[in-house]
């Protein structure tokens, strides 16, 4: 059954708020609040998840990952490397010196934190990704929009939930 | 692959070094000054320039202080400001002191300056970047760094003296920094020799080319392990130990008669050059 | 009080005057650039010199081995510090005026780390030999020396410069949206686009993108503090009296965030001017940045004061010999022009009437990096001019105009650098200074709320 | 080691080619074409040439006259570096500074390649047959009054080769001339002991005093004393050596002293008569001479206190032997000979003629017995160009134009001569205004014999061979030059010799027995000669014993105050320049000057007390002037030097020779009075009175030393410590 996509623009959040609680209060066929509904706006703004039951994020879990790896990785690498002197010493210091190694382990632990964090946020927030079928570039000015997906039936009942709470504008496109 | 290696060896890897179980056998080359016989006359820094293949630099880069005299004869004054130096001076021949704990071999970023299983402190030019930071940290500031390309300057080596240079010894490029080798050249050629007759290096087959010249014998040189070698019993005449910060001298009360010491001790380089007290006469 | 920026304002025109930085620039923007290549000019010309003839020709010399070469990159390393630093630490803090400053702020980081790096470049003595220094396994089955502090230095850099610029790009690509939805066709549109890796502004995004940016910025602030700590180690871990303190670290920190506040608020006045930024780099904003500059200052030279107590009260008599030599010596000069800069002049920043007086914080925050940069050198040189061997105590070796040649180039890179920056990139945050207004605007309501229930 | 079959000379020529081969790289002075008749691979090399391992040859040093035998490495036929001669009495193996820049005299860029004639002031390369055509015109038909040899020192077949030449003329103007040479000693030796040099034994002395003689630096013989001094100093029965060093400046040796004392120029004499006076063990005639001579008036005139004076005199008196030498110091005044004899009368009040000084032996070939050159030389031959007696001049071996005291004028003296003829290695200052000028072999190309003065253990004749091939197609031996010459004159005597190397050859083997050969087949004794580098033998001993009667030995009061020239030149001799002749040798410009590290110029050494008088400080361009004429140097502040006298070195200034050498320095020998030893007749070098004034220019003084100026700064680098404190015996 053929699909839907609908994109409402409000000019504040609190407009946004009441919606989402509308639609979630009314159950509407062939429409899931939770996988089908998406909020954009300009600003980072917390109650947007609030309002949208909390979900879940990943990125920290990447970052403890990475940051070991990274200084495991930087300490064998090193000692490794050092191994190679063994009958060059150097300075009467032990071939495999604990407090450079640290120094460098530790810059190491926070280069794989990074990176990696990095490639989970990317991963985790789906970037780099394809343009969704509804966009308005009104969202990263000061508007924001919700990006909702139904079947074609609960498409005039979204509508009407979406004008009676002053959306400033509706765009609509068949989804495939 | 060097990490099995690490985990085979992590015991010796984390040794200390000068190690209690001897770690240079069966050479450790050190020297001996007598600052008593050193008369200054420069001899040995000629003799440097002579088998190492020096370059002379010429009056404005020494005024710029670029020279590279590998052994330099400093001269001293004393400090008691009397109207005449009526003791004389003091001379004190510099080079690479060849440490044991070297300062400039910790900082090197590529590890081109290295301590040598028979006691040396060896630099390889190849290795070399030219970041200074070994001359940046030695105490006593005997490492020469190459400010120019020596071999294309003018008037360093100017046609028939090309054929001077000694073909043991490398002619160092510009941007990498040199030292005293205590004669490298002529230490492996003794160890090669000796290694084909099946022994080790016996005392007088290796001299260096500074303690060659020396016509009043201030220098000696030698494997100091070989009991044989007057090296070795200088030092332990003197009463001076390699791994030691604090010898046997500074240790008695009211000074001793013992003559040794190692200049810059208290900063634990752990010098292989033995200094003998310049002696002058009380009765006079 | 005065606020630190009107909640009033549409973020409409916020995006329009952000945007509108980014248009085709004005005749003095291209005097500058012209200015700052003309400068980075001289700079490669005296390092192509200086490659072909020898380290010579900087006029250095043994022993005096190091000169404004490292002075100067220690100087970068430490303009980069506030940049990040601060951003970071008040982000955590949630002092939400560091939002339309941290932008240009991170980006200066980025920059003098660049800058810094090219000091290594033209201080090595052999250029064309310097992968040697590089971690990777090669043929010639040599690694470097990981016991060098240039090692560490190396790694220390390398993990700051990638992280700030992470840190920049991923604090940068809702903006790059804007931008991207803003652009007509062409280099720019396709640039953003490609930049803005599709960025909608979606819950999820901002969900992830809140912890990610967190994160980050947690790293930063340790990572921060290591690397100038462990450039300090470069001659804190040598032997060289004068360099062997202990108190080398966080002194070094201390005058990294220094010079780093003070090069902000230089770029602070600059761009508020240039870009006509007066609504978000407002003056209560400068006046927070002075503060805390003035604050730093004094910890800096409360810093200075111990180092050399510690020496003069210290019987290590060859550290009291550069002590003394850097008062009454060749350099005394540059070392009382150091405290002066330093510690004398930014107690102007003390009085009220002067935190928000433009021209005296230009020229003031120039000085305080003129100290800075006289500080790094009055570091490096004197300790080789006057070390433990009196022998050799000073050729006293003066730098070429080699040296100041590349020295001046440096900055000249440096501006080209942020030039082309601000003119390609938004400097200041639009999305986070809508943030702002509006979390300003919804306190003020909930003022007006309590207000009128009181009415009642 | 020298296969006898092979003949050397064809030897040394695959020896030069190989070098030449390997030096084709780098230097363009040897083209594929030369010697390569004589190529030969190293695939099947002689058995005396191993590819890549140095080849040790022996011979002598031509550095100066010290005759110190060396041992050259040569690789691939080229030598490389000049090692001391383990088997020479003189150096047992050691070398100086000066001997080792030997290679860079042999290398040298600037050395001379073609002969040479003047063509206006231009020199124009001419052939070898031409010069010695020119030669045999110019001296048809003069007379031997009328031919004038200027040599430095000259010994061995050398000196007899060309004594024979100068006899074919019946000229007896041979004249001897070395700048720097103890003239006056040697007089004043022969007067007190009968013997000119008799031998020091320093190594047998308990006490050494010395006034004024370099014996580590640059007097007679160097290296052989500085071992000696290092024994000295080891001392008999761990009894170590004392060594009281007086001069006016100090010179290396004085800088090695126990004590070091500042005496007021010229009045050592008047010191060695304090010290018999106070001793008081002199009788006779000899008390009578030095009763006046009691502490007070000694300290007056001198400036040494009376306390030293005693000290000296009761440590003498308590270490016995001890040795006592006069030194240039001492010499250099119009009376140097009264202030030797007075210092010799001291060695023989000390008992210790006989001990310390001691018979030596000579060579039993009186023809090749040294001519030691001195200044007296330069001074008759002066005369004679002034009174133009000369027609025609030879120069070899020494440099007039550069070390004649200005007041002489020689420059303008020797253009009175009318053809004049110079054996150069560089187109040095003499060279410049030569006539023609006559390439030379370098010392290591060269072959010859020579004797030194100074005879350490034994007598000894030095032999000299070529350590490699000519590195210049067109130079020549002075011995073959000399040999060619001779054939002009005795065509029938010389014609049986091929070259220099066959007349040597012959020479020797023809008094094998003599040399102590006997018992060899020619070839295997010339080999074994050419091994060792010397010939060991017994010669005549003649005997010291003091004979000079102390009575008539008068000593000038000291000098009175001069208002217009108020202080003494002293020339500095410094161990590496000597009197300039090697100034062209890098090593030795650079190597720092030891006493004031100063390198590659002339300096001013000048008391602290005194510049502080003047204003001066160090770097500042200072202008000498004496009656003669006025040098500017740089001024450095040396605490070693008597207030009243200021010192320059000699051997800088050089306006000609090379690149190393012109333009560095000045040459105070320009400003030198020609005063003269009343009884020898010697140079006096000392005598010198100048005024100084700042010209206001100032210079970084170039130098090793640092802004710490010889302070350690409290660090401890250089320590020293007292006899009494240290146990010698103890070490090993």
């Amino acid at each position: 059954m053929s699909q839907r996509h609908l994109l409402a623009l409000f000019s504040n959040f609190d407009e946004a708020e009441a919606v989402v609680r509308e639609l979630r209060s009314a159950s509407i066929k062939g429409f899931n609040v939770n996988d089908d509904l998406t909020v954009k706006s300009p600003i980072e703004h917390p109650e947007v998840e609030e309002f949208l039951g909390n979900k879940p994020v990943y990125v920290q879990w990447f970052t403890l990952g990475g940051a070991l790896m990274g200084g495991l990785l930087g300490f064998f690498l090193i000692s490794g490397a050092q191994a190679n002197f063994y009958a060059q010493l150097k300075g009467g210091k032990p071939i495999v010196p604990f407090p450079p190694n640290f120094v460098l382990t530790y810059e190491m632990f926070i280069l794989g934190g990074v990176f990696i964090s990095i490639l989970g946020f990317l991963i985790c927030a789906g970037l780099p990704a394809r343009r969704s079928p509804l966009y308005s570039a009104k969202v990263s000015e000061d508007q924001i929009g919700i990006l909702v997906k139904s079947d074609e039936g609960a498409a005039g009942t979204l509508k009407a939930i979406f004008s009676k709470h002053n959306a400033l504008e509706i765009q609509e496109e068949a989804g495939k | 692959m060097s990490v099995t290696n690490l985990l085979e060896n992590w015991a010796q890897f984390r040794h200390f070094h000068p190690v209690e179980d001897n770690p240079h056998d069966p050479y450790k080359w050190a020297m001996s000054i007598d600052l008593d016989a050193c008369t200054g006359c420069n001899a040995c820094s000629v003799a440097c320039y002579a088998e190492n293949n020096l370059p002379v630099v010429g009056k404005e880069k020494f005024a710029h202080g670029q020279v590279m005299h590998w052994m330099r004869i400093e001269r001293y004054w004393d400090e008691d400001g009397r109207e005449f130096p009526d003791q004389g001076a003091q001379f004190l021949p510099m080079m690479c002191q060849q440490c044991e704990a070297a300062p400039c071999e910790t900082v090197c970023p590529v590890a081109a300056t290295n301590h040598t299983p028979d006691g040396l402190n060896s630099q390889i030019y190849n290795r070399c970047i030219g970041s200074r930071y070994c001359s940046a940290n030695c105490p006593f500031k005997v490492r020469y760094f190459n400010w120019y390309d020596y071999p294309t300057t003018d008037n360093v080596w100017p046609a028939e003296m090309t054929q001077q240079l000694n073909p043991d010894v490398t002619v160092r490029g510009k941007g990498v920094m040199e030292k005293c080798t205590f004669c490298v050249q002529r230490i492996s050629a003794a160890k090669v020799t000796a290694k084909g007759e099946g022994r080790t290096v016996r005392e007088g087959e290796v001299q260096t080319a500074c303690q060659q010249a020396c016509p009043t014998n201030a220098i000696s040189f030698g494997n100091l392990i070989d009991p044989e070698a007057k090296v070795h019993k200088q030092w332990k005449a003197q009463q001076v130990e390699l791994d030691k910060e604090e010898q046997a001298k500074d240790k008695e009360e009211g000074g001793s008669d013992l003559r040794g010491y190692r200049i810059f001790e208290e900063l634990r380089p752990y010098p292989s050059v033995m200094y003998l007290e310049r002696v002058r006469e009380s009765a006079i | 009080m005065e606020k630190d920026i009107r909640e009033d304002i549409a973020w409409a025109k916020i995006n329009g005057d952000v945007l509108k930085s980014l248009e085709n620039p004005r005749r003095l923007y291209w005097v500058i650039v012209f200015v700052a290549l003309a400068a980075f000019g001289v700079g490669v010309g005296c390092e192509i010199y200086q490659y072909n003839v020898g380290m010579g020709v900087a006029n250095l010399n043994n022993p005096q081995v190091w000169g404004l070469y490292i002075a100067t990159f220690i100087f970068w390393i430490g303009m980069s510090h506030s940049g990040t630093l601060l951003s970071a630490i008040l982000h955590l803090m949630h002092a939400d005026w560091r939002k339309p400053i941290y932008r240009f702020a991170e980006a200066m980081t980025t920059f003098s780390l660049m800058t810094a790096g090219l000091f290594v470049m033209v201080h090595i003595g052999r250029l064309w030999q310097v992968y040697y220094s590089l971690p990777y396994p090669n043929e010639r089955g040599i690694w470097p020396n990981f016991q060098s502090p240039l090692l560490w230095d190396a790694m220390a850099i390398f993990t700051y410069l990638s992280s700030s610029i992470i840190f920049l790009y991923v604090g940068m690509i809702p903006d790059l949206a804007i931008c991207r939805d803003n652009m007509h066709e062409g280099w720019r549109k396709k640039l953003y686009t490609l930049l803005s890796l599709g960025w909608e502004g979606t819950d999820r995004q901002w969900r992830n993108f809140r912890v990610t940016y967190l994160t980050v910025a947690c790293f930063l602030i340790p990572l921060a503090v290591s690397v100038h700590s462990i450039v300090a180690s470069d001659f804190a871990m040598s032997q060289q009296p004068g360099w062997h303190v202990t108190s080398f670290p966080p002194y070094f920190v201390a005058g990294a965030l220094y010079s780093g506040c003070a090069a902000i608020i230089t770029l602070f006045i600059i761009l508020r001017y240039v870009f006509k930024f007066e609504e978000y780099m407002t003056l209560p904003i400068l006046k927070k940045t002075v503060r805390l500059t003035f604050a730093i200052a004094m910890v800096w030279t409360y810093l200075n004061a111990v180092e050399f107590a510690s020496v003069w009260y210290s019987h290590d008599s060859a550290s009291k010999d550069v002590l003394i030599q850097k008062m009454t010596g060749a350099y005394a000069f540059a070392w009382w022009g150091m405290i002066f800069c330093g510690s004398i002049v930014p107690l102007v920043l003390a009085f009220k009437r002067f935190q928000t007086n433009i021209p005296v914080l230009l020229v003031v925050s120039l000085l305080l990096n003129l100290g800075m940069w006289l500080e790094r050198w009055m570091i490096v040189s004197p300790t080789f001019s006057h070390g433990y061997y009196p022998w050799t105590w000073d050729h006293d070796q003066w730098p070429s105009l080699v040296q100041w040649g590349m020295v001046f180039g440096s900055f000249g890179w440096f501006t080209l650098l942020f030039m082309v920056f601000c003119k390609v990139f938004p400097s200041v945050s639009m999305y986070e200074v809508k943030e702002m207004v509006y979390h300003r605007s919804l306190h003020l309501k909930k003022g007006h709320k309590t207000a009128e229930q009181g009415a009642h | 080691m020298i296969d006898s079959s092979f003949d050397r000379r064809d030897f040394l020529k695959v020896l030069g080619w190989s070098g030449a081969a390997v030096a084709l790289g780098g230097c363009g002075n040897t083209s594929i074409e030369d010697g390569r008749e004589t190529v030969v691979s190293y695939s099947e090399p002689a058995d005396y040439v191993i590819p890549g391992i140095g080849v040790y040859y022996n011979s002598t040093c031509a550095q100066c006259d010290a005759g110190c035998s060396i041992n050259g490495r040569v690789r691939e036929g080229r030598v490389l570096k000049l090692e001391g001669n383990p088997d020479s009495t003189i150096n047992r193996g050691k070398m100086c500074g000066l001997g080792q820049a030997g290679v860079q005299h042999h290398y040298n860029p600037d050395r001379l390649r073609e002969p040479l004639l003047r063509k206006g002031d231009q020199g124009e390369p001419i052939t070898w047959d031409k010069a010695y055509a020119l030669i045999a015109e110019k001296m048809k038909g003069v007379s031997g009054e009328e031919i004038a040899f200027l040599s430095g020192g000259i010994s061995g077949h050398l000196k007899a080769l060309m004594g024979n030449y100068l006899d074919s003329f019946g000229c007896k103007n041979h004249f001897a001339y070395e700048a720097v040479a103890p003239g006056v000693m040697r007089a004043a030796n022969k007067k007190s002991y009968g013997v000119a040099m008799p031998r020091f034994s320093i190594n047998k002395a308990k006490v050494v005093l010395s006034f004024g003689a370099d014996f580590l630096g640059s007097w007679v013989s160097p290296v052989h004393f500085s071992q000696q001094y290092a024994q000295f100093r080891k001392g008999v029965d761990g009894q170590r050596g004392v060594l009281i060093q007086v001069e006016s400046k100090m010179t290396l040796t004085g800088a090695n002293a126990d004590r070091w004392l500042a005496i007021r120029p010229g009045t050592e004499g008047i010191l060695a008569l304090g010290i018999i006076n106070a001793l008081g063990t002199a009788t006779g005639e000899i008390a009578a001479v030095v009763k006046d001579y009691d502490r007070a008036r000694v300290s007056r005139e001198t400036g040494i206190t009376p306390g030293q004076i005693d000290k000296i005199a009761a440590l003498l008196k308590l270490r016995s032997p001890s040795l006592v030498l006069a030194g240039s110091a001492a010499e250099g005044y119009a009376h140097g000979s009264q202030n030797a004899a007075a210092i010799n009368l001291l060695n023989h009040v000390l008992g210790n003629i006989g001990k310390t000084v001691e018979a030596c032996e000579a060579v039993p070939f009186p023809q090749m017995i040294p001519t030691t050159g001195n200044t007296a030389a330069l001074k008759s031959l002066n005369d004679g160009l002034v009174a133009g007696k000369y027609k025609v001049l030879f120069c070899y071996g020494a440099n007039p134009v550069f070390t004649a005291p200005g007041a002489l004028k020689f420059k303008e003296n020797m253009a009175k001569a009318g053809f004049k003829v110079a054996f150069a290695h560089y187109l040095d200052e003499t060279a410049l205004q030569a006539d023609l000028v006559l390439p030379l072999d370098s010392a290591l190309e060269d072959w010859g014999t020579q004797v030194p003065e100074y005879l350490a253990t034994c007598a000894q004749i030095n032999v000299q061979q070529p350590l490699m091939e000519k590195l210049h197609a067109n130079t020549r031996g002075m011995g073959d030059i000399l040999l060619d010459l001779l054939k002009q004159r005795r065509a029938d005597e010389y014609k049986g010799y091929e070259d220099y190397y066959a007349y040597l050859r012959t020479a020797l083997l023809n008094n094998k027995n003599a040399l102590g050969g006997g018992k060899f087949d020619d070839d295997t004794f010339w080999n074994e000669t050419l091994t060792q580098g010397l010939i060991k033998l017994e010669g005549p001993v003649s005997a010291v014993s003091f004979r000079a009667n102390a009575v008539g030995l008068k000593l000038p009061a000291p000098a009175e105050e001069n208002a217009q020239y108020p202080l003494h030149l002293i020339p500095g001799v410094t161990a590496s320049l000597r009197d300039g002749r090697h100034a062209n040798q890098p090593w030795l410009q650079e190597s720092p000057d030891p006493l004031t590290t100063i390198v590659w110029d002339s300096w001013v050494e000048i008391h602290p007390k005194k510049a502080a008088e003047l204003h001066i400080a160090e770097g500042d361009i200072i202008e000498i002037t004496s009656k003669t004429g006025s040098i500017r140097a740089q001024a450095y502040l040396f605490p070693g030097i008597h207030p009243d006298a200021i010192s320059v070195p000699l051997g800088r200034g050089h306006e000609a020779m090379g690149r190393y050498a012109k333009g560095y320095g000045v040459n105070p020998f320009q400003i030198m009075d020609a005063v003269y030893d009343r009884d020898s007749g010697e140079l006096a070098m000392h005598e010198t009175r100048v005024r100084i004034s700042k010209t206001g220019q100032r210079v970084i003084v170039v130098k090793d030393e640092g802004a710490a100026g010889g302070l350690q700064m409290g660090r401890k680098i250089a320590v020293r410590v007292s006899t009494d404190e240290v146990d010698l015996s103890e070490e090993a």
